[in-house]
């Protein structure tokens, strides 16, 4: 669901193809029939963005007909555990969670929280109710692996549980009343998906999930590239967790992303919310010194794993200072900055164009294409003092002040765009050393194959440099903002010598993986980590990549040539393990739940747990162990508490603490939608951020009129053949001439109705913009009935732009700003548009038709911005002051 | 014996007296398809890589020949990728090695029409300038509260998903130490 | 087809040429058979194929090849024409054969060496001696035929002062069994451009492949007639008349059976251009033919234009088909339908 | 002597070519129905073969934008999009609100314009011409709006095929047959490889080719398909766009062991319900000795583009000749019965 497997990750999807000849069934859930699709045994269309609907709807066939791995249920994950009297549902609340405040548009969430034997829960959110909300959302990571996870304290055993599963106020009780409504009637009515098809699905995703079988489940940004897009991954998780898929071979929810090392760059971020390994960023108020941010970070007493975060901050805070960190100071910790609320990416670009932001860097990334609501990226560009684009080849977002879109429109004029921009030829992947992330968390190492020509430089060398100029032109300043800087420990070794030597990247490994301050050994993993300064790691999960001073990442050894898991390829973090969460895979005395899909078990012999995989439990804690009351940290762990990052130890269908927008998934419309939401009052997510902006309209969804000037869904995707926003794609020969030219595809019965022709043109219009396409008219597209009403999706693929071989018109352009809460991920899968026949018009004739069309649709600054809309709260309009 | 040896170079004559009289194989090959080799063959050196596109993570082996890349294709070895590579993956030599590369900085002045061309060392410099001067500008020392910030909002980065780890680090590290804290990348969009 | 038209009501409504066909083909696709024993009247109702692209490459050969082989038969129809004359003094005659011939050779060598995509290794072609391949077999037919025509030539063109000279009287010499080996492999070269250009996958071509070296054959020889009768006087070209008479008829008798032979690529045989070229062919030829026959003999001036519509003819017919073939490569009906017909007669007899 | 030289089953096609002491021979399996349509050959294929790019024309074929096999695509992925079943898969459209399928409408875009290219198409990448504008109809009734039906007239059954295509390398193979410059020739390993440093663009095998498979590349004015990597078979390689094929769909190896295979995958096939596989190229007894390159194709072959029943023209070789040589024997017979004939009626 959400992914095109097929077509985004075509080598991954031999594998897909290998299980299906060995027998697997391929179900394909998506609103469009792709490459994936043509493969799969079953697709199940859709309507995009009612995915949890979808979802919910599977979850309630399971719990009304006990479908449920049980056994499993009641183990790992807290179904049994109450939550506190005063949580009130969406059933109750027409669509809201208790603790709704519609003046910020956010949750209190301390109504959320486990129902507590004896102590309180976490002291923080029960006293501040719903005003530190703002702080909440920075400590929540995008993706966090278990990071950020509550900082509950003690054992399970202070949380009120009912192991019977029949307390009304039992999560196992909870989720079900929360999802009975999600009917396979209702599925129908909001997906336009059939019956007959979604009970197949529910049929086939719970036969196949057992303690003989598991089911992967496969998603890609088709689930996060929305407005609720962390509670979509929430229910699937639920799913995969009450069918005990989780933490077990061939089970698992796959996040299949979509850059060589994105999964890197959100474990050594470059986040504005995030340090190194899911460590928040201090936010202002909150942490105001090292000892409230680890208290905010952990409990101490907490159990499990993140009970040492302690340990992984100050280690990495030894890793950037050096001995300049001392405890006397706190390792440093008043050096970094202070973030308070959102500083996405598209709120920097929204404060570009407010004048706010004088310096850009982009670093192989083109926002003019690839980011939505490509004009706002380019308008912000614009109104830069400088912009610094480093890239292998030209790229639109280097360009824009000559040929962009709005040069045409006027909006742009050479002469008159400030901005300054450097362009830097950047190394390609073969031309320096270094580690990417792959999708399965494994760090594979690259050698550089060839030296740079010309000027063309790596980004270590790029950053290493200009670390050292600043720290040159700020020594002798006395100013105390330079401090930091000044303290900064820079020391990595270099290549070659001259004035600007390349640093060595195995140099910045090393220091990732940690070492030990005196000696300057390397630590073998996470668990060396200590908090008094003796250790330093500049990411904790990253921790044994250079483990006995190997570069472990570097390992290739023939998959021939080794186990089934495949241990000395590359290395995988944590712990170089592959499967997260494997002690699930064991039943809770230890013992694989069948022999079939056996992975770790407990080893009574030896004592120890063992398996083809590293067994993600202490190695020593036997299955059926009780720790002490007065146990913290790892020792603190049941001996059945399988998810060690948790706070209580167990895998969460209900969210007391991490999410920001409910602790349970709930079906939403999109933010764009022709559907009024027929489960609840509430329309959209409540909590949506919406960036209420003259320059961001909005297409007014139900219950706002006029939906009818843009009646259809529109989505966008990648093609094979191409790359995001088509830098490291349209500028070659080869992958330019597979796919020329920017089509939009319509199903004959949209044809129709438009008047669209095969190979034609056509223009498909939004608030924002209108962007012209050539018709692909196919019997792939096929419109859905939503609760009796035929609604069409038009899909484009949304890599073209103005430069390379072959250029076209910017999908993007299409979008709209609108980001989910928990990781301000925007809603650009999803969104309503027209489609007309012919050439867009160009220039001052395309700038009236869109205002033309902005007024027939009465957009105004407030459409789409009440996003409250549930009965019993007021329906605020959440705008922005437009400067 | 030259005349022989021009004789059987004709293969006309290898087919008279030879085992392919129809001339369709063996008599009809020509001296330099007999000697053909894989040009992978003749590369001094074979880097260990990973295809820059999708996060598959497919293992790539480059071969290099007099410091060129001459071409770059799938590592049988990999258990992630047993050696395939899609289109994207298999484009690799040409992404590398393709004209669209650009090998000099580029200059665009303020209300320029055109670009100009900049030596590094210089355009290094005048980002440094540049970054401090924004990094000033934009500082904010305290919120409304009197919290502190010590943080800039003058500039900013989006950096692309397909940077190592240690350049990651880096770039994190340093707008970490100079407060900059919209320090953003692909994984948001 | 006119630009912005619908292109399949416009197909359809049509019921003539190439778009009629195509119309056809569209329908044809769509109606699968249906069951029962209900006849299918049109062979093609079945016809399917990979959105109307062709099964085959069309033919890289320009026009030149078809005058290649215009030239290559006039070459050997001449050539015969100037040995008789040489061997029954018909002075005049044999000149204007032996100076055509030659002149046409060194056409057509023109004609294929220009027409390769690398000119300056024409000389590939006597690498080897492939039996397989026509091209093959044919250069090195013109091998043998083209010394021969050039000493006999070579010797017409020596002016008369010089014939006394030595090397003159030995060209004299040669000449005589050199025209004599050209015109033993002129049959040859008049008749293996037809294998040339069936022994290919075009079905144009390969379906005639029966009948093509009778027509070529014929029209070498009314071509080689029909030069002698323009360009020789009349008391002279008899055997010409007879040669192009003869030649003419057969051409004319073999293009018509040929034609009642043919499955589906008799349309382009009879659409489109390759249709022009050829009624233009048989009318000329015929035109030639009879006045061949009627007054050749009898009028310089009405031998000549029965010479040129010969050669005219002679030339269409070599375009047409040439044509014909090109065009039967551009529709995948005229691969598909065939094929599959012989499947299903496989298939059937198989069943039986 | 060996029998079959000119057409019919080959055992040792490398041995026939003159090779002592030969590998055996090897080719591809393509088995389409695990094609993803990733074009991951065409683009291995390019690279390790320095093809040059054919084109950035959009050819409305699905999502095929190569066209067909030519100079400059050694690899062509095709795309058919059908209204029929693919085996037991269900395509999820039953029910829909639909209408009538688009059907045939790629194919009424794109087949009919193309004949008024100057190679009827047959050139890599040709787009189709004169593109229609927006006015008019799609050219079919629109006798409902969608989703104002029942749903019963509605489309329901759907498959998308993809196939990656290639030079068969014929056990008899057409174009290597005509060759006269012996710049095709027949490898060691059983395939058929243009010398680049002989051929000398005649064009002959273009026409000879029963697949339309070669063509000669006009900048260049020599003949190009595929080669099977002829120097990474002689390094022990396997052929590029095998190695890259992510799905395995292009399958490398001896041809006896993957004839093997192919006949296994095709009765595994038939076991789940898809009766319409089938194997194509695979039967030594065809009309071109059977491929050295064979497929599993879901559809009759020419729905690929594929001729049916390809026969080598070689096959009719003999009696082309014996015609021709009929022809030149009464081309002789009329030169000397016309001198002889004048000589009898009297010198005119």
């Amino acid at each position: 669901m959400g992914s095109n497997m097929a077509e985004a990750h075509p080598v991954g999807f031999q594998w897909v193809v290998e299980a299906k000849s060995r027998g697997a069934r391929v179900i394909h859930i998506d609103p469009r029939f792709t490459r994936t699709s043509a493969l799969a045994d079953t697709f199940v269309p859709l309507r995009a963005g009612t995915d949890i609907a979808f979802l919910g709807g599977v979850i309630n066939h399971v719990l009304t007909h006990d479908l449920d791995f049980r056994e499993y249920v009641r183990a790992y994950t807290n179904a049994a555990f109450l939550v506190a009297e005063g949580f009130e549902d969406t059933e109750d609340l027409d669509g809201l969670f208790s603790g709704y405040d519609a003046e910020t548009g956010t949750y209190g969430r301390d109504l959320w929280q486990y129902e507590s034997a004896e102590q309180a829960r976490t002291e923080r959110e029960g006293g501040e109710g719903g005003g530190d909300s703002a702080m909440d959302q920075e400590r929540t990571s995008p993706m966090g692996h278990g990071a950020a996870g509550a900082p509950l304290s003690g054992t399970t055993g202070d949380i009120a549980q009912d192991p019977t599963l029949q307390h009304p106020r039992c999560v196992f009780q909870i989720l079900k009343r929360h999802f009975s409504r999600y009917t396979p009637e209702m599925v129908e009515r909001i997906c336009g998906t059939l019956p007959g098809q979604f009970r197949e699905v529910c049929e086939a995703w719970t036969a196949n999930s057992n303690r003989e079988r598991t089911t992967a489940l496969v998603y890609s940004v088709g689930w996060t590239q929305h407005s609720v897009g962390a509670q979509y991954i929430r229910a699937g998780s639920i799913l995969q967790l009450l069918l005990g898929n989780i933490g077990r071979p061939g089970g698992g929810v796959f996040a299949l992303r979509g850059h060589a090392s994105i999964q890197g760059s959100t474990d050594i971020p470059t986040l504005f919310n995030l340090l190194p390994g899911y460590l928040p960023m201090p936010t202002a108020g909150s942490h105001e010194d090292l000892p409230t941010y680890l208290d905010d970070l952990r409990s101490p007493t907490q159990k499990g794993y993140w009970a040492g975060a302690d340990a992984y901050l100050v280690s990495l805070l030894k890793e950037y200072f050096g001995d300049n960190a001392t405890e006397g100071n706190g390792y440093g910790f008043d050096w970094l900055p202070r973030i308070n609320g959102d500083h996405g990416t598209y709120r920097t670009v929204m404060d570009m164009v407010d004048g706010k932001v004088f310096g850009y860097f982009l670093l192989g990334q083109n926002p003019a294409v690839g980011s939505a609501h490509g004009k706002l990226q380019r308008l912000g560009m614009a109104n830069l003092d400088w912009l610094v684009v480093r890239d292998l080849a030209m790229i639109e977002s280097a360009t824009f002040w000559k040929d962009s879109p709005e040069v045409e429109t006027g909006e742009i004029v050479p002469e008159m765009c400030r901005t300054e921009v450097f362009f830097f030829p950047a190394a390609s992947h073969v031309e320096k050393e270094g580690t990417f992330t792959q999708t399965q968390r494994m760090l594979q190492w690259r050698e550089k194959a060839v030296e740079p020509v010309g000027d063309q430089r790596s980004e270590l060398w790029f950053f290493y440099h200009l670390g050292r100029m600043i720290r040159e032109r700020l020594a002798g300043s006395t100013d105390p903002r330079d401090e930091p800087v000044q303290k900064l420990d820079w020391s990595y070794a270099v290549q070659g010598g001259g004035a600007w030597p390349e640093p060595s990247a195995q140099d910045v490994l090393r220091r990732i993986n940690g070492y030990r301050t005196d000696t300057g050994e390397p630590v073998g993993g996470y668990t060396e980590l200590a908090a008094d300064g003796s250790t330093a790691c500049g990411c904790w999960i990253y921790s044994g990549v250079f483990a006995d001073g190997v570069n472990q990442a570097a390992r290739r050894v023939a998959h021939a040539e080794q186990g089934p898991y495949d241990a000395e390829w590359g290395w995988t973090w944590p712990s170089n393990r592959r499967v997260l969460y494997n002690r699930a895979s064991a039943d809770p005395e230890g013992r694989p739940w069948s022999e079939r899909k056996k992975l770790v078990w407990w080893d009574a012999e030896q004592g120890e747990w063992t398996g083809d995989d590293v067994p993600d439990f202490p190695k020593k804690t036997p299955p059926g162990f009780v720790p002490p009351e007065d146990a913290t940290g790892p020792d603190a762990l049941r001996g059945d508490d399988a998810f060690i990052m948790q706070a209580d130890g167990k895998a969460w269908l209900f969210a007391p603490h991490g999410m920001l927008d409910g602790p349970l998934p709930t079906h939403y419309e999109p933010h764009e939608s022709p559907a009024r939401n027929l489960l609840y009052g509430q329309q959209g997510n409540p909590t949506r951020k919406v960036y209420g902006r003259l320059d961001n309209p909005s297409n007014p969804s139900p219950p706002e009129a006029h939906r009818e000037v843009f009646p259809f869904v529109l989505t966008a995707a990648r093609l094979t053949e191409h790359h995001t926003a088509g830098g490291m794609s349209r500028q070659l020969p080869y992958l330019a001439e597979l796919q020329p030219e920017l089509f939009v595809e319509v199903s004959p019965e949209l044809a129709r109705i438009r008047g669209l022709s095969h190979l034609g043109y056509a223009h498909v219009v939004t608030s924002r913009a209108a962007v012209e396409a050539r018709v692909v008219v196919t019997d792939r597209m096929a419109p859905l009935r939503i609760d009796g009403e035929v609604v069409h999706q038009v899909w484009l693929p949304y890599h073209w732009g103005g430069s390379g071989l072959v250029t076209g018109d910017v999908v993007n352009d299409l979008l709209g700003v609108v980001t989910d809460a928990n990781v301000f991920i925007q809603e650009s899968k999803v969104a309503t548009c027209d489609v007309r026949p012919g050439h867009r018009p160009r220039g001052a004739a395309l700038t009236a038709m869109l205002a033309e069309t902005r007024a027939r649709a009465g957009v105004t600054i407030e459409t789409g911005t009440t996003i409250a809309t549930a009965a019993g709260v007021p329906h605020l309009q959440h705008t922005e002051e437009s400067s | 014996m030259g005349v022989q040896r021009w004789l059987e170079s004709w293969p006309v004559y290898r087919q008279l007296t030879g085992s392919d009289p129809l001339g369709r194989g063996a008599a009809a090959e020509s001296p330099s398809y007999t000697a053909m080799r894989p040009r992978t063959e003749t590369a001094d050196r074979v880097a260990g890589s990973v295809c820059p596109f999708c996060a598959v993570g497919c293992a790539q082996r480059v071969y290099v020949r007099d410091e060129k890349v001459i071409q770059i294709e799938g590592d049988p070895d990999s258990p992630i990728s047993r050696g395939r590579l899609c289109p994207k993956g298999s484009a690799s030599l040409q992404l590398v090695t393709g004209p669209q590369r650009q090998e000099k900085v580029r200059y665009r002045a303020p209300y320029a029409t055109e670009w100009t061309d900049l030596d590094l060392d210089t355009a290094m410099e005048m980002v440094v300038d540049r970054m401090l001067d924004a990094r000033e500008r934009g500082w904010q020392e305290s919120d409304e509260h009197g919290n502190r910030l010590a943080r800039t909002m003058g500039m900013a980065s989006l950096g692309g998903a397909t940077l190592d780890n240690e350049e990651n680090y880096l770039i994190k590290k340093l707008f970490t130490a100079l407060g900059a804290i919209q320090i953003e990348n692909q994984a948001r969009i | 087809m006119s630009e912005g038209r619908d292109p399949v009501t416009a197909e359809r409504s049509s019921d003539e040429g190439s778009t009629g066909r195509e119309a056809q083909m569209f329908q044809g696709r769509r109606r699968r058979r249906r069951g029962g024993g209900e006849p299918t009247v049109v062979p093609d109702a079945e016809f399917r194929s990979y959105y109307g692209r062709p099964v085959l490459k069309a033919p890289v050969w320009e026009w030149k090849i078809a005058a290649y082989l215009f030239s290559g038969g006039l070459a050997a129809g001449s050539a015969v024409v100037a040995a008789g004359a040489d061997l029954t003094g018909r002075e005049q005659l044999r000149r204007v054969g032996w100076l055509g011939s030659f002149a046409a050779l060194l056409a057509s060598v023109y004609f294929l060496v220009t027409d390769l995509g690398r000119p300056e290794r024409f000389h590939h072609m006597l690498r080897v001696l492939k039996p397989t391949s026509p091209m093959s077999v044919g250069t090195w037919i013109l091998s043998a035929f083209g010394p021969g025509v050039g000493v006999a030539a070579l010797r017409e063109l020596v002016p008369a002062r010089r014939r006394h000279t030595g090397p003159a009287r030995l060209l004299g010499r040669l000449a005589r069994p050199a025209g004599l080996s050209a015109a033993a492999t002129a049959p040859g070269v008049a008749s293996y451009t037809a294998v040339l250009l069936s022994h290919t996958a075009v079905p144009g071509w390969n379906e005639v492949r029966d009948e093509l070296p009778f027509v070529f054959a014929g029209s070498a020889a009314a071509s080689g007639g029909g030069l002698g009768m323009l360009c020789a006087p009349v008391a002279e070209a008899g055997p010409a008349r007879v040669f192009a008479a003869v030649g003419a008829a057969g051409e004319l008798i073999a293009s018509r059976r040929m034609e009642q032979r043919m499955g589906l690529v008799r349309e382009v045989y009879h659409h489109g251009r390759a249709g022009k070229l050829r009624r233009g062919a048989e009318l000329l030829t015929v035109a030639g033919l009879a006045g061949t026959v009627l007054v050749a003999g009898r009028s310089r001036a009405g031998a000549a234009a029965s010479g040129l519509a010969l050669l005219a003819g002679s030339a269409l017919q070599r375009f047409g088909v040439f044509e014909a073939g090109t065009e039967s490569t551009k529709d995948p009906r005229y691969v598909v339908v065939p094929q599959r017909e012989r499947l299903e007669n496989a298939r059937n007899d198989a069943n039986q | 002597m060996t029998s079959n030289r000119l057409s019919g089953p080959l055992d040792d096609v490398a041995g026939e070519a003159g090779h002592a002491d030969h590998p055996p021979r090897v080719g591809f399996f393509t088995d389409t129905s695990i094609c993803i349509g990733c074009k991951a050959c065409e683009v291995a294929c390019k690279e390790w073969n320095a093809v040059p790019e054919d084109g950035l024309d959009l050819l409305g074929m699905s999502f095929d934008n190569t066209g067909m096999l030519g100079a400059n695509s050694w690899r062509h992925v095709a795309f058919i999009e059908q209204p029929r079943a693919l085996g037991h898969q269900d395509p999820g459209f039953a029910g829909l609100p639909t209408g009538p399928t688009s059907g045939d409408g790629m194919a009424d875009a794109v087949g009919p314009r193309l004949r008024e290219a100057e190679r009827g198409g047959s050139e890599l990448g040709t787009s189709p011409l004169h593109t229609p504008n927006h006015t008019e109809s799609l050219g079919m009734p629109a006798f409902s709006r969608p989703g104002e039906g029942t749903g019963a007239e509605g489309r329901t059954d759907f498959r998308w095929l993809m196939a990656s295509d290639v030079c068969k390398h014929c056990t008899h193979a057409g174009c290597l047959d005509v060759c006269p410059t012996g710049a095709l020739f027949r490898t060691e390993f059983g395939t058929v490889v243009v010398q680049q440093n002989i051929c000398n663009g005649c064009g002959y095998c273009v026409s000879g080719c029963p697949y339309g498979v070669i063509d000669r590349r006009p900048e260049d004015g020599r003949a190009q398909k595929c080669t099977l990597c002829y120097d990474r078979l002689e390094g022990g390689l396997e052929p590029a766009c095998a190695k890259a094929c992510p799905t395995d769909s292009i399958q490398f190896g001896e041809l006896d062991e993957l004839r093997e295979r192919a006949d296994r995958r095709l009765a595994q096939l038939h076991d789940i319900g898809v009766t319409e596989a089938r194997l194509y190229g695979r039967d030594p007894d065809d009309g071109v000795g059977g491929d050295g390159a064979f497929f599993l194709l879901l559809d009759e072959p020419e729905v690929y583009g594929l001729p049916p029943d390809p026969v080598v023209p070689t096959r009719d070789a003999p009696s082309m000749w014996r015609h021709a040589g009929a022809a030149a024997a009464a081309f002789a017979l009329a030169g000397i019965g016309a001198f002889i004939s004048t000589a009898i009626g009297g010198r005119r």
